[in-house]
């Protein structure tokens, strides 16, 4: 019997669900064969491994289907056609949102493809002699809403998500603790023993760099490349016992 | 010298940057017709897409800015580290799509056609001001109608909501194909 | 489409806005020597000043930048003063929105946040007495705090802090991930 590779959280819902398996066993949506999809839906519920994190929502699907098959089980009614009726009924609702809802399905996908592209694209702030205008005008801000703040936070921390860390120190902030203890290895090949900690940070620009060097330091001394002592306050470095030989 | 209309209308459009400006406020200030400034506009945003420009005109909510083009991204990235970009999930697409196409719309009525609850996703939604209640239904229980925001639009680079694609139709004949590809 | 080179340089410099962008970062990013682009950008100096550009290309400080020309301001200053109740600007919402936030904040980790400089913008929002000073951090530098105004609260209509709108929780948990994954 089939084996499912696929999990719950694939999908978007128990449409998303069905139109996995119709597309997966072949089936014509325009003339649903309703028993299979319910075989289907079912199994596949089945194989779910953890019962209680079927949503309900599939469940609720689950007992619409179980509940169209059962009437379809039943013996023929001498007068079927209330019966027939409801069965139809059910079949064609079902199709028609599979229908409708693989219409989203498809135009989500080319809204996302607009979305992608759109993300790529940037604005550029408004320039500042507009503030100086606003100012020479002596125009007072009139107009000012609560949720304008709150929008304007949100812009802000996903563009902060977006672009961390900020332009400007980029190429430092960026360095990798590695990176950083391959740089340092090679620049105290430079020093003349004994050396400070300053004699290691004279590059150092901004605080995050300086926190990654401090680490990094920490890094080489565990590796003995390099050693410390302490002496009178003052921290003393010079090459370890692996400076040289460490890959 | 005297610059052109077209690079006027360019510099006040550049210099206002992501506020964007109006067909309104051009006319003001250039004490030009809106028509005619329209046209100009139409231009323009035709001007910016070929190849000897790194950035395009787009007008959307009735505000117009220029954005830099999507390839220019990959070179910006080279300069600032860009970290990974938003993704909206599966969910949240497919419900700003019925939104959008159906809207005004009520959350009985997206569920029913997504088959699932969509209460925490229509909040999250709102946070992003990507979806907006807009009043309530004559119908019973007067529930809550709601539609896309001009945030959804900019999303999404859209004009408006008539630029929207049209929504597929599958024909029987061929419904394998058609459906599934 | 391919962009041309200048156009690509046009879209990067765009991008950077007021902050400019070196001669080094565009060779950087384009893998082109220093040499080549500097001729392009001198070339683009000059292309830009005729009659056809609403804004001119500038190199200030080894930074490259965009700024509109001298004619524009008067088109600029007649929307502005026509502008009957003006907006804050997106900049201005920004970092008032931060301080608000977050208060007391010194003006890097404003910056930190906006991802750039806001040294003007906090003197112009001291001058319309939307934010004020309130002491000094205790950090390296003791840089100055800010923090907003009862002319802010009056400004948004708020009672007091608290009352200001939740923020989603986007970095951590839930929220953000389930809707950009």
């Amino acid at each position: 019997m089939s084996n499912f590779n696929v999990t719950l959280e694939q999908f978007s819902g128990p449409l998303d669900l069905m139109l996995h398996l119709i597309k997966d066993k072949k089936l014509d949506l325009f003339d649903l064969q309703v028993d299979v999809l319910i075989d289907q839906y079912i199994l596949f519920l089945d194989s779910v491994e953890n019962k209680l994190e079927i949503a309900t929502e599939y469940l609720y699907e689950l007992a619409a289907l179980i509940e169209y098959k059962s009437k379809k089980c039943l013996p023929v009614d001498p007068k079927p056609l209330e019966v027939n009726d409801y069965e139809e009924d059910t079949k064609d609702q079902l199709v028609r949102r599979l229908i409708e809802y693989q219409q989203f399905k498809d135009i989500s996908q080319l809204l996302n493809e607009r979305f992608l592209l759109r993300q790529k694209q940037f604005e550029k702030p408004m320039e500042k002699q507009i503030l100086d205008i606003a100012d020479e005008e002596n125009i007072r801000f009139v107009h000012a809403d609560q949720n304008d703040l709150l929008k304007a936070m949100q812009k802000c921390l996903l563009r902060f998500n977006y672009t961390h860390p900020s332009q400007v120190k980029i190429t430092k902030t960026e360095m990798s603790i590695e990176d950083r203890s391959e740089q340092m290895i090679l620049m105290i090949s430079n020093l003349k023993e004994p050396f400070s900690f300053e004699d290691m940070i004279q590059d150092v620009e901004d605080r995050s760099l300086l926190i990654v060097s401090f680490l990094a330091i920490l890094e080489l001394n565990r590796r003995d490349i390099i050693e410390f002592w302490v002496e009178n306050t003052e921290v003393y470095f010079r090459r370890g016992k692996l400076y040289g030989l460490d890959a | 010298m005297d610059l052109t209309l077209k690079s006027i209308i360019e510099g006040i459009i550049f210099v206002f940057g992501e506020e964007g400006v109006s067909l309104k406020q051009l006319s003001d200030a250039l004490s030009i017709e809106e028509e005619h400034i329209r046209e100009l506009l139409n231009e323009m945003i035709v001007d910016y897409r070929d190849e000897n420009h790194g950035f395009e005109l787009i007008c959307v909510n009735d505000l117009y800015k220029f954005i830099s083009k999507a390839d220019i991204h990959d070179y910006v990235q080279r300069i600032i580290s860009l970290t990974k970009s938003r993704q909206l999930s599966q969910s949240a697409l497919e419900t700003l799509a019925i939104i959008a196409y159906k809207q005004p719309i009520t959350r009985t009525e997206i569920e029913e056609i997504r088959g699932v609850g969509c209460d925490m996703m229509l909040k999250k939604l709102q946070a992003q001001d990507l979806v907006r209640e807009v009043g309530r239904s004559e119908t019973a229980g007067r529930p809550i109608l709601y539609e896309v925001t001009e945030e959804f639009l900019d999303l999404f680079k859209l004009m408006s909501l008539n630029e929207l694609p049209n929504l597929p139709t599958y024909q029987e004949e061929s419904s394998e194909n058609q459906l599934f590809e």
